[in-house]
């Protein structure tokens, strides 16, 4: 643990993401132009779908990657319901805020798992190419269970069902990461090699500086935080772990090697910040970003960097190392 | 001397999430024509927010140029959301050339 | 209390390509000084347009604050250019603090 | 028919690194909201400038709609600032839907 | 054929054109930031300048390269008269829209270019490293040809003669172009070396990207246009085609090889939108861009991608192996 | 000399500078979006501090690097009072844009400097790594002497010390250029390997389209400039020139070698343009952009780039193989 923990804080892209959080705290002026924001958001899914693409074009697709794609999108369907019950309980929120939350934390963020790759990778525990699939596939499912949670069956919304289906899987990040991950796919190692330089090469640099912007911009939303009570606080860091030991234990449950199983702890662990939020302004006007994004963002996207990978990697070397998926060579 | 003419001019702030339910509502009432300005940051009563487009937390001024009819059309159209999703909306009396562009 | 004075603002929605055509119309008709606002997008008789630097197709806003007989001036020279450009025009009275700084 | 009422929008064009005292200025005159506009360029008594973030020239809108008796004080709180550091200040009447909103 | 256009079709450049196309379609809110968009743009002619500067240092300037550069430019002045007579009559549209149509076909699409040297590079016809200046040489003349159209030998227009040529020759993109042509000849291959990470690696990907924007820009365009009748769609793809071959011919006869033979077919065919537009708005600001843009933009752009570069090609090789230019090696 | 002279005049970094200066004297449109140009500098920053951090991390700090940061800090400090001096006597400045004025000169110019290491670089005169401490260490102090000089003893500013310290010190370029020189010492090699494509390769590439931009920018404000007279454009020469000298000869004075001497010397020689208009825009807004920035970025900078650099390169050669600092080898 200790040794994971030197190593997560000396990864120059987790060192970004503090000083991120530092220079905000301080409050220097310090920022990243928006437009460049959204394009390193753009390129980081267009370099992950093409990577896990290529990755797919040349394992091809088993029994593992159905089972791992059919346990990821079961499980984004259903953890919106648990993390419902705890908002409306313990919480407090309202039905739509607590809906709108749920929809976030079964979701996923493209960050976190992106981040706990390099992590994992420098663990020598690197986690199949086919969970980017995954994670493409754990985007949508939660969105729907919230709004179901929001709305109620009756589905008083504002919006026909159709329209909001539509908003769903058009939206440009669900989008880009299935289409870069079919090009990957299309293209397979040849093609990718052509664009290596710039997807693949600068990748980890680009990580570092969209960290440093998502650290600036986490403690400065914590920083103005009205509507983010106690109660919730706790939630944002209960449900990253018990999501994350769940969805590790499910992994290594289905098969998966202990990378893959921590990787898709990881995913249930991460609330989406990108994808959701988007969604959430047209699908749920009424609900509070100042309550969803500080608790996604400032709250729960901290504590899976900078704590929660560490300890889901090591819960998966742990539980592989028992169950002996990791071959016992650790 | 050119010839003007009175139009009322309305400017909403709306998040871009909600843009297509403004500009809708806007040729719903019958008004040709509306423009988008970026705007980067605010205060109200829910606090400070600013310009994050990778979280979607971005707003838009739109703004239309409309006969006094239409715009109280606008305007009826709009309260409601007004209430309910942060908008904010303020109209004035303009002159313009070529009134007739301006339904 | 503070003193204030009645001048005119003028608005101009026009081509970026052709921005420098406003703003010497503006200097032209007596006015020191102007300010430049971007626009995103929007919608006229001639349909949806969008800001495309790439090709050429972004707009911006022209804003200007003048004596009655200047902005007379100006909207009298810019009248012939809105038939043909798609520009968008509108004025009203504001007040100002030291109006002597706009002629 | 929708009931308006009437306040008053104050618009300011600053630089960007005086912003804050700007806003604050706003909210010490017993203002709850205003809204930031980017702008890119512009001309004055101190000839041209031009959006430069590298090096700090960027300047800003900022736009608020208060009472009458707010806005006045806000106007008397930086007239002083108007004359030093070539702030652009101008108001209007507009009418506001709710407007209990605006103080 | 079948060939190419598997290769084609496999090419990731290709496929990120195609994902744009498609997301517009379906209408999803994929969208490149506007200054990162005009920043690429930026970027490519840089980088192709540079690159075809330090070709040229390499292989000086022989009676090749002059002979590709006058007919170059001869091409790009007379091909707006022809462009002219058929949008006048067949397309049926009024002067001075057929002069600012006529002033697109003419000049060239540096993206065009890019894409098919990359597509020529992959079949073994690398174009001559001169035809970057035969393309920089061809940016203008149209200009000048399509305005003649458009205001009649009079000039009733409402900008000097000297005005205009002023505009023409300092546009932004001829201005970068030029000058980074003119930086590699200077700099030489040691100077490109230092920055070549920066201009040659990252240039395939960043062409994925720009193409991807493309298609989302191409595709948007096509669903909003009002002003383009089917007789301007039809003009929109033929004239790509006859140019191209025409083209191509001319680069056989004057000699030079198969590729660079393909690649000036490649400029007669491809129609401008980032230099001629910006000049029209402010030469033309009557004439309608919702015209000039569309049929450029959005049917001849993607005709000559997706298509038409494949069949020039193979018409270069044709004609080459009969000429027995390309040495009878094919 | 003349051998020095072409070697910056054939690097690709100088010449799109004056590709910048040129483009815009010949009034073309070119120009780099906003948001782009912002990013490049924070780019620049990042990559610097923490290239300067790994080979602090390696070289460990000793005598050398103390008395480097010290000569700096004291040298940062002194030279405005010596600028402010001849700004307001040979100037004819008033108290507040004298005092503006001379911090932008005892401060330092990122840009500067890293083009100096470029060229220094390849005259096989590369600065000791520790001179990015020295940089970023000179940051500052000159502020503090120019704010003291504009408003006298009293300080009769609008703003609090405290406020202002504050200011400057959580500056965004103070911030990020300090913060990623942690994270390279933090790092250390191992952690800069990672993201070094993205850092290190694209470092020069970058650097190229930022001088363009500056290039552009410092030409249109020349054009533009109103309250530039002779006199100030003569120390906008002056300055720099003595500054340079003396830095450099302080460098040697205390054990420098050839290339940190003269990057010691560039620091002095060049004046902020980024930090230091944005901190005086803050605490002395009564000052005029239109005198500091035309002289900083219009006159000092390119002068420094295109001559100065040169200049003092050569001095610092001759001085050490006086000295024999540099063994006698030349
Ligand atoms: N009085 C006001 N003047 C200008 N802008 C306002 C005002 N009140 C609210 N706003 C803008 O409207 C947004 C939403 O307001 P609210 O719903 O009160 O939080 C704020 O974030 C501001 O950008
Ligand atoms: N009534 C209106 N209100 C606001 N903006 C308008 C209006 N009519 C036109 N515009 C703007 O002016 C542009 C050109 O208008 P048009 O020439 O009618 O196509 C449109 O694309 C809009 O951005
Ligand atoms: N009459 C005016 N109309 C619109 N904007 C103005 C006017 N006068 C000044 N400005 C803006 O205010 C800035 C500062 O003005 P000045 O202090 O006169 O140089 C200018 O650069 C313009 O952006
Ligand atoms: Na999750
Ligand atoms: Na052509
Ligand atoms: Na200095």
């Amino acid at each position: 643990m200790l040794e994971t923990a030197i190593q997560t804080f000396t990864s120059p892209v987790v060192l970004f993401f503090v000083l991120g959080l530092l220079a905000a705290f301080v409050r220097s002026d310090l920022a990243i132009p928006e437009p460049i924001a959204k394009a390193m958001s753009l390129y980081l899914m267009a370099a992950i779908g093409l990577k896990g693409g290529v990755a797919v074009s040349k394992s091809g697709i088993d029994a593992t990657v159905i089972s791992a794609l059919v346990a990821g999108i079961v499980a984004g369907f259903l953890l919106p319901f648990f993390a419902y019950a705890i908002l409306k309980t313990f919480g407090k929120l309202d039905r739509i805020n607590s809906g709108a939350v749920a929809a976030h934390y079964g979701s996923i963020s493209v960050v976190t798992f992106v981040t706990a790759t390099e992590i994992l990778t420098g663990q020598a525990r690197e986690p199949g190419g086919y969970m980017v699939a995954v994670m493409a596939a754990m985007e949508a499912p939660a969105i729907l269970s919230g709004l179901i949670l929001a709305r109620g069956a009756g589905g008083s919304g504002n919006q026909s069902t159709g329209e909001m289906l539509h908003e769903v899987f058009t939206n440009s990040s669900i989008v880009l990461l299935l289409g870069a991950f079919v090009i990957g796919m299309v293209g397979g190692e040849a093609g990718f090699d052509e664009v290596s330089p710039f997807f693949e090469a600068g990748f980890k640099g680009v990580l570092c500086i969209f960290l440093l912007d998502m650290g600036l911009i986490a403690a400065r939303r914590m920083i103005d935080a009205r509507s983010v009570t106690w109660r919730l606080a706790a939630i944002a860091i209960f449900l990253p772990i018990v999501n994350g030991l769940a969805g590790t234990a499910l992994g290594v449950g289905i098969g998966l090697d202990a990378g893959s199983s921590a990787a898709l702890g990881v995913l249930c662990a991460s609330a989406s910040y990108i994808a959701v939020p988007a969604a959430m302004r047209l699908a749920l006007p009424e609900a509070d970003p100042g309550i969803y994004l500080t608790m996604s963002l400032s709250i729960t996207f901290p504590f899976n960097v900078l704590i929660n990978i560490g300890v889901i990697s090591a819960f998966a070397a742990f539980l592989t190392g028992i169950t002996g998926a990791d071959g016992g060579v650790r | 001397m050119i010839e003007t003419v009175t139009r009322k001019r309305i400017e909403i702030l709306t998040d871009k999430a909600l843009q297509k339910r403004v500009t809708d509502a806007i040729e719903k009432a019958g008004i040709i024509g509306w423009t988008i300005l970026p705007v980067s940051s605010g205060k109200g009563r829910e606090g400070v927010w600013r310009e994050e487009s990778v979280m979607g937390t971005d707003k838009v001024f739109v703004l239309t140029i409309a006969s006094e009819e239409n715009a109280q059309a606008l305007a009826e159209a709009l309260a409601p959301m007004l209430t309910n999703f942060g908008f904010l909306l303020s109209m004035w009396d303009v002159q313009v050339i070529r009134g007739e562009r301006f339904t």
